[in-house]
């Protein structure tokens, strides 16, 4: 029982974080801002999440698997965020000003 | 007006889909045509009679393995077809394409996907030799083995990846999975079988069961070899740039 | 049972498995290649023949691949009539693949060559099993390879109108297989089958007409555009004259037809008894475009200027013969519409190989160029204008044997309008052809144009060209041979 | 209503919105985008109708391998489509 609520508490986290990231992906004015939720909310997001169905699962060959996968989705996600962001910032894309935000009301 | 036309035509054949869909069996219901005619033999002997306990791969592979032979088939021909129109590298001149990316990858890149490369070959050789007890089998484990490669050609070039699987291996691989059906098939002839017979009458008679299943992973390591190969080709032959970089020493 | 029973698997597999090994000899000695891609061909041709004689005209010979039992695996179903075909297409496919070479080497790039057998012995291979096949989802799987290498032997040789041709013809092709394949699908959903001689079985006790009705006009529609049928027909043209000429005849000749043959085996063997209604209805449809086919093929072809375009056109009226025969469901129609995918085949393939001759000499392509052709050409015109009688159907050529079983069969079903039809396309042909073969032996060509040189195809683009005319005069004069033996099969199919 | 049958619906709902907006974009870029999301939607559709086999396959060709092979044309060709 206090397994499930300790996993459920994690999935819950995970999916909060899930939530505001693709939040943030969509509010935030630019690219560097916006792959700043995007990345970094996704991989806390989605190993929390992992860490919950770990706990769940309970101790068992299942949890080398998930170990794994946390393994490569830190790496893989890492380094596709700097992958977009250095090629971003050599192909000078803009960076967001205050002003030009407020002119079109949203900033995007 | 055509517009009118095409959007007239659409929502007539979606109608009559609709209509169709309306009336077929309800999905699920056991009482179906579809699950009571020939599935409950797949169900119920598979295992038995192909040796393979995932049941789609004793069907594709063995009760249904013409059919798969005319994919891996129709796999292979989509390539042909690819190189018949854009054309291929020739022996004896290396070719080079022009890099469009203004931005070459870093060091951080490079070294992550030096590392994770083997891991996904590693998961899809692992996908392509379980096929006939867990899902997967040749056709995805072939498609992450293309998906690999066009990783490390994005991030290294088309020079560095064709030196690693040069013309000369590609060229007889590409059609491995036909050739594998077909001497698994010619194979099922010795000993009075029909062609693409996986030994099932001979087990009958006595021999190791043991030889249906290495035979269903030669199949299944045929097509994984070559579903790799063509995709790793395609990529291959649509990266590659007319001009030709450097003539054969 | 001997041996002779694995021929018709090896007969569709070796060119398979031909084309898979072709790359690598590409690879390692790329002259070759032209010549290793025979062996496959010819060796399935050799076995066609040895089956000659070992299938009954009234029986099959049925083959379960994998040792498993129809509705279970899949069954190679072989009748006399699906001999007679795969004969036919061995035939054609190696004597086009023997012209192949030396009219390769000039319009395809070097690059593509290999590319160009490998397809090649793909489409051969896949005619093969599609018309041997007795499982309708193995067809379909047939189909695909077979339109593939078609859309890309199309474009193969990479220029514009090449391209955009081929473009058009994907476009149309590939909503038709997918109807195809809805089709096989709500089949399978209703019976639980893909084998055709169950689903005949199936059908009959299911219960859901709707279903059965939608799917047999998917599947009308889905064939009728391969096989291009008249108002679906609008790719053919253009596919059909900018293809290479070896192509174009493989088109023309063998695969309209093959698509059209399974048409008829699906509404034969597939939707008997049961929902002969329905088929009936359709058929009444069908027969209503394929008349419509003949006279606007025909009339099409007399508006045309460039010669292969007029032999495409041809063929648009062709196909509409060939189910004008099968709508008149009785066995003299039956014979008449087999006996003119023969006759018709092998006479479109000489004609689209003799206008690629003119191409490969002289580059011309307009019939007005070919005034006056005969005196610096004479073995291909005279093969040329021979093909000609057959497409007519002027008495010792097969075509008229067929003209004559096709007009046959629709009187005895008491369709005459259809065998006036049937007369009226004729004079149609004899308007086009004799046009053209005017313009070659009777009229003076331009100064100069025709009268540098005296100098013919060479013997290898040639030979095809007259074993394509004579067997047309063959088959006329020694029909007897086959006729008794494909009304017995149509008798049985019925 | 159950949980399973929330969640088809939701996939259903996401694979014809994915479907509609890859046949009308008119950025080609961003079409193919949009398909290899559908691809992914319909790789947990597969899950979810017990086909684990066509899943992976779907997931890595058409998420995977045809997005890549289909990005590539687009940078060989136009990427916007004609008026």
């Amino acid at each position: 029982m206090a397994k499930d609520i300790v996993a459920g508490i994690f999935c819950c986290v995970g999916t909060l974080f899930f939530i505001i990231g693709t939040t943030g992906l969509l509010r935030m004015p630019d690219l560097f801002t916006r792959l700043h939720p995007s990345t970094k909310c996704d991989t806390l997001g989605a190993c929390s999440v992992i860490v919950g169905m770990a706990v769940h699962n309970g101790w068992s060959w299942d949890l080398l698997k998930l170990a794994f996968i946390v393994c490569f989705l830190l790496l893989s996600s890492a380094t596709c965020g700097h992958a977009i962001g250095r090629s971003a910032l050599r192909r000078n894309i803009p960076y967001w000003k205050k002003k030009e935000a407020n002119e079109d009301g949203h900033g995007a | 007006m055509k517009k009118v036309a095409a959007l007239l035509f659409i929502s007539a054949l979606a109608v009559l889909l609709l209509y169709v869909v309306a009336s077929m069996p309800p999905m699920g219901d056991p009482d179906n045509p579809t699950a009571t005619h020939v599935i409950p033999r797949y169900l119920e002997r598979a295992e038995e009679e192909t040796h393979t306990v995932n049941v789609v791969t004793g069907v594709i592979l063995n009760y249904r393995g013409y059919d798969t032979m005319g994919e891996v088939t129709v796999i292979f021909c989509a390539l042909a077809a690819v190189l018949a129109v854009l054309g291929r590298e020739r022996r004896g001149v290396i070719h080079g394409f022009v890099d469009r990316s203004e931005v070459p990858a870093s060091v951080i890149v490079k070294t992550m996907v030096r590392f994770m490369v083997p891991f996904i070959i590693l998961f899809s050789v692992y996908t392509i030799l379980h096929g006939e007890t867990s899902p997967g089998g040749g056709f995805q484990g072939g498609a992450v083995i293309g998906g690999s490669m066009i990783i490390f050609t994005t991030i290294f070039g088309l020079y560095e990846s064709s030196r690693r699987i040069p013309l000369k291996v590609r060229a007889p691989l590409e059609g491995a999975a036909v050739m594998g059906f077909f001497l698994v098939g010619s194979l099922g002839l010795v000993g009075g079988g029909n062609f693409l017979t996986y030994a099932w009458p001979r087990v009958a008679q006595g021999l190791h069961p043991s030889l249906v299943v290495w035979l269903t992973v030669l199949v299944e390591v045929g097509i994984g070899l070559g579903g790799a190969m063509v995709l790793t080709s395609i990529l291959f032959a649509m990266i590659r740039e007319e001009e030709e970089i450097a003539p054969a020493s | 049972m001997g041996a002779w029973r694995h021929f018709p698997i090896f007969m569709i597999t070796v060119p398979l498995l031909g084309a898979v090994l072709l790359p690598f000899l590409g690879y390692v000695r790329e002259k070759w290649v032209p010549y290793a891609s025979l062996l496959p061909l010819g060796t399935s041709a050799l076995l066609g023949v040895l089956l000659i004689g070992r299938i009954p005209s009234g029986g099959y010979l049925s083959y379960h691949m994998g040792g498993w039992e129809p509705p279970f695996g899949i069954e190679i179903r072989l009748d006399y009539v699906g001999l007679f075909l795969m004969l036919v297409v061995c035939g054609i496919t190696t004597l086009a693949l023997v012209y192949s070479r030396r009219y390769i080497e000039k319009e395809v790039s070097g690059g593509r060559r290999t590319a160009y057998y490998v397809l090649y012995l793909l489409m051969s291979g896949a005619m093969l099993g599609f018309v041997a096949t007795g499982d309708i989802f193995n067809l379909f799987v047939f189909m695909e390879i077979l339109a593939l290498s078609s859309y890309a032997l199309v474009a193969i040789t990479g220029n514009r109108n090449a391209v955009r041709a081929a473009f058009k013809y994907i476009l149309m092709g590939a909503p038709s297989s997918i109807m195809v394949l809805l089709a096989i699908g709500f089949l399978y959903s209703v019976t639980g089958t893909l084998n055709m001689v169950d689903l005949a079985g199936r059908i009959a006790e299911s219960g859901f007409t709707e279903v059965l009705i939608v799917s047999y006009i998917l599947l009308v529609v889905g064939f009728g555009v391969k096989a291009a049928l008249f108002p679906l027909h609008m790719w053919l043209p253009d596919a059909h004259s900018i293809a290479p000429s070896p192509i174009s005849a493989l088109l023309s000749g063998l695969l309209v037809e093959v698509c059209a043959f399974a048409l008829v085996r699906i509404t034969l063997s597939v939707f008997t008894m049961r929902a002969s209604d329905l088929v009936m209805g359709t058929a009444d449809a069908v027969g209503v475009a394929a008349a419509a086919a003949v006279l606007y093929g025909g009339i099409m072809a007399i508006l045309q200027k460039d010669l292969k375009m007029m032999i495409a056109y041809s063929t648009v009226s062709h196909i509409g013969y060939i189910f004008l025969g099968l709508t008149a469901f009785t066995a003299e129609g039956l014979t008449g519409a087999m006996y003119h995918m023969l006759d018709h085949g092998l006479a479109k393939a000489c004609l689209f190989l003799c206008a690629g001759n003119f191409i490969y000499l002289k580059g011309y392509r307009r019939i007005e160029d070919l005034k006056g052709a005969w005196g610096q050409m004479p073995w291909t015109c005279f093969a040329f204008a021979l093909a000609s009688l057959s497409v007519i159907g002027i008495p010792p050529t097969a075509g008229f044997i067929s003209k004559w079983y096709l007009i046959l069969g629709n009187v005895e079903g008491g369709k005459w309008l259809y065998a006036a039809v049937l007369l009226a396309g004729s004079i149609l042909a004899a308007v086009y052809c004799l046009r053209v073969i005017y313009y070659m032996f009777f009229q003076a060509g331009k100064e100069g144009a025709w009268e540098e040189y005296w100098h013919d195809a060479p013997p290898a683009m040639l030979l095809p060209v007259w074993v394509l005319s004579l067997a047309t005069l063959f088959f006329g004069v020694f029909s007897f041979l086959i006729i008794p033996s494909l009304l017995k099969a149509a008798a049985y199919l019925l | 209503m159950k949980m399973g049958t929330a969640l088809n619906l939701v996939l259903i709902l996401l694979l014809l919105t994915t479907a509609l907006l890859a046949v009308t974009a008119r950025d080609l870029l961003a079409a193919v985008v949009v398909f290899s999301v559908y691809s992914l939607i319909m790789a947990l559709m597969w899950q979810r109708l017990q086909a684990p086999d066509l899943a992976l396959t779907e997931a890595a060709v058409g998420a995977g391998v045809t997005t890549v092979l289909f990005v590539i044309t687009i940078f060989k060709t136009r990427r916007r489509e004609e008026e």
